[in-house]
């Protein structure tokens, strides 16, 4: 028996990291890129494209935060069998995401409707700066039970 | 990964907005160019079917309320075709479903206009 | 207008970097991701299957040369207007890809199918091997004049 | 990202294999059980109904000329039903068309068995 045919070891455990330029038409290959790292764990039809659009929001935020060019993005997967994290890095030092009121959205402009969709998407949130490298946003999304 | 859209005119001055495709960051401005030519051209009667649109993202979202804002200043409405239910699902949480008339199929998003 | 609206300048110009684990469960999120920036170049729905599958024989390859987990994998894809250029890096600092006589398939066993896809599919290939670091193969696809 | 391998008997003693979905490294070591399985049953006449495989790579391949080897020294044979024109290419230019029967449907494929 050849390595192709030998029964692997199977896990869903694993870390993939995407760098994509930080524009508006390299954004689908972030969210596709997600989507099948998402489709390994045992997630719905529904829930992967929730997480592709959460994704592609926190893409899209970074790079009108930036005037349309955000540099390098690079957004990092971490899997295992219970959840999925991703986060997404810019190098913008200036704060870009902030947080929604929950009753506030009738007055928000289309930025503060894709961080919304991030909140409502994924369940659990978090986002940090740091004024030398740049800011991140970590989302996960459980598997459910 | 791209956007197609498809302009034609129905009945009484209404117009149709036939999207195929994914609305998003990199897409959506063609989509907005192709409502603000008819609002430009004094169109205030739109009909935006969704029906073929498989993704739409807060940029796409945002192309249409800025459509129904300016029609809506002229007296006029738009109206959306959708039956993809992440589609729906998007309308739903983001509570676009208050303000926008979202129906099943084309002739009763026209029928809402008048 | 806000930067969603905005029309941006674009261009097919760009590089996306991407890591997987080197196992078998991982290979379709290079080929789905490589096909993702396939397609932000003008290249037809069966160039973009070429180049997926010959993306994924090089991941494979690299996979079975280390008994099914190579650690590591990094695919790079460089986009041009005129070409995609896509480079596979492993951490395998033993020769895995040897050249294939064209006529001498026949005897060949899977590995060396695997290696044949790539040359036939893809416009031109180099293999490049580092003993201290690991082994590229380095797979380029013209868009069609 | 999946493969699903279904196995039902047919006229005369040979089995027809339903493959749907992608067969690549991952994938192709359930083929290769399923076929092995059939085989060491002593079923030597095979058809395996490529018709919803989207993707086919060197290790599913592999397997398919790995199960008509051994089919082969018992007087058997593995005919293929593929439509894909996309996976029909793999199996030219791999030279692969010379060595398997390959069919347009399953009828075919069957009658070519005997
Ligand atoms: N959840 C929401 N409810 C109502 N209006 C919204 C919401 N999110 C954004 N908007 C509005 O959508 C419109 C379009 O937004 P935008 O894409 O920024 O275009 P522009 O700035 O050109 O009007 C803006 O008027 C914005 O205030
Ligand atoms: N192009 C080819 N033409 C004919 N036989 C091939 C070709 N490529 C590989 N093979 C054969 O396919 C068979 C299956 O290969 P492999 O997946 O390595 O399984 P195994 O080693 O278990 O037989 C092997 O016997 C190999 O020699």
């Amino acid at each position: 028996m050849t390595p192709a045919t030998r029964p692997l070891e199977v896990s869903s455990h694993g870390t993939v990291e995407l760098k994509i330029p930080g524009r508006a038409e390299w954004v689908a290959v972030a969210r596709l890129a997600v989507a099948a790292v998402a489709s390994r764990l045992r997630f719905s039809v529904d829930e992967i494209e929730d997480i592709k659009l959460a994704i592609a929001e926190a893409c899209t935020n970074s790079i009108q935060s930036a005037g349309g060019d955000a540099g390098m993005l690079e957004i990092v997967c971490d899997a295992t069998e219970e959840q999925l994290r991703v986060t997404v890095r810019d190098r913008i030092t200036s704060p870009h995401l902030g947080t929604v009121e929950s009753n506030g959205l009738s007055e928000g402009r289309t930025e503060a409707l894709g961080v919304f969709l991030i909140r409502a998407l994924m369940d659990s949130v978090d986002y940090g700066l740091d004024p030398k490298h740049g800011s991140e946003l970590v989302m996960t999304k459980r598997v459910a039970g | 990964m791209d956007i197609k859209v498809n302009v034609r005119e129905s009945e009484g001055d209404a117009y149709v907005v036939d999207l195929t495709g994914e609305i998003d960051v990199y897409t959506s401005p063609k989509v907005k160019d192709a409502i603000t030519e008819l609002i430009d051209q004094e169109h205030y009667n739109l009909v935006i079917n969704l029906e073929k649109v498989r993704y739409i993202d807060s940029t796409g979202l945002g192309v249409l309320i800025g459509g129904l804002k300016r029609v809506r200043e002229h007296g006029g409405s738009v109206n959306l075709v959708c039956t993809n239910p992440q589609i729906k699902k998007i309308f739903d949480i983001t509570g676009l479903v208050k303000i926008f008339g979202i129906f099943d199929d084309e002739q009763s998003a026209m029928k809402a206009l008048v």
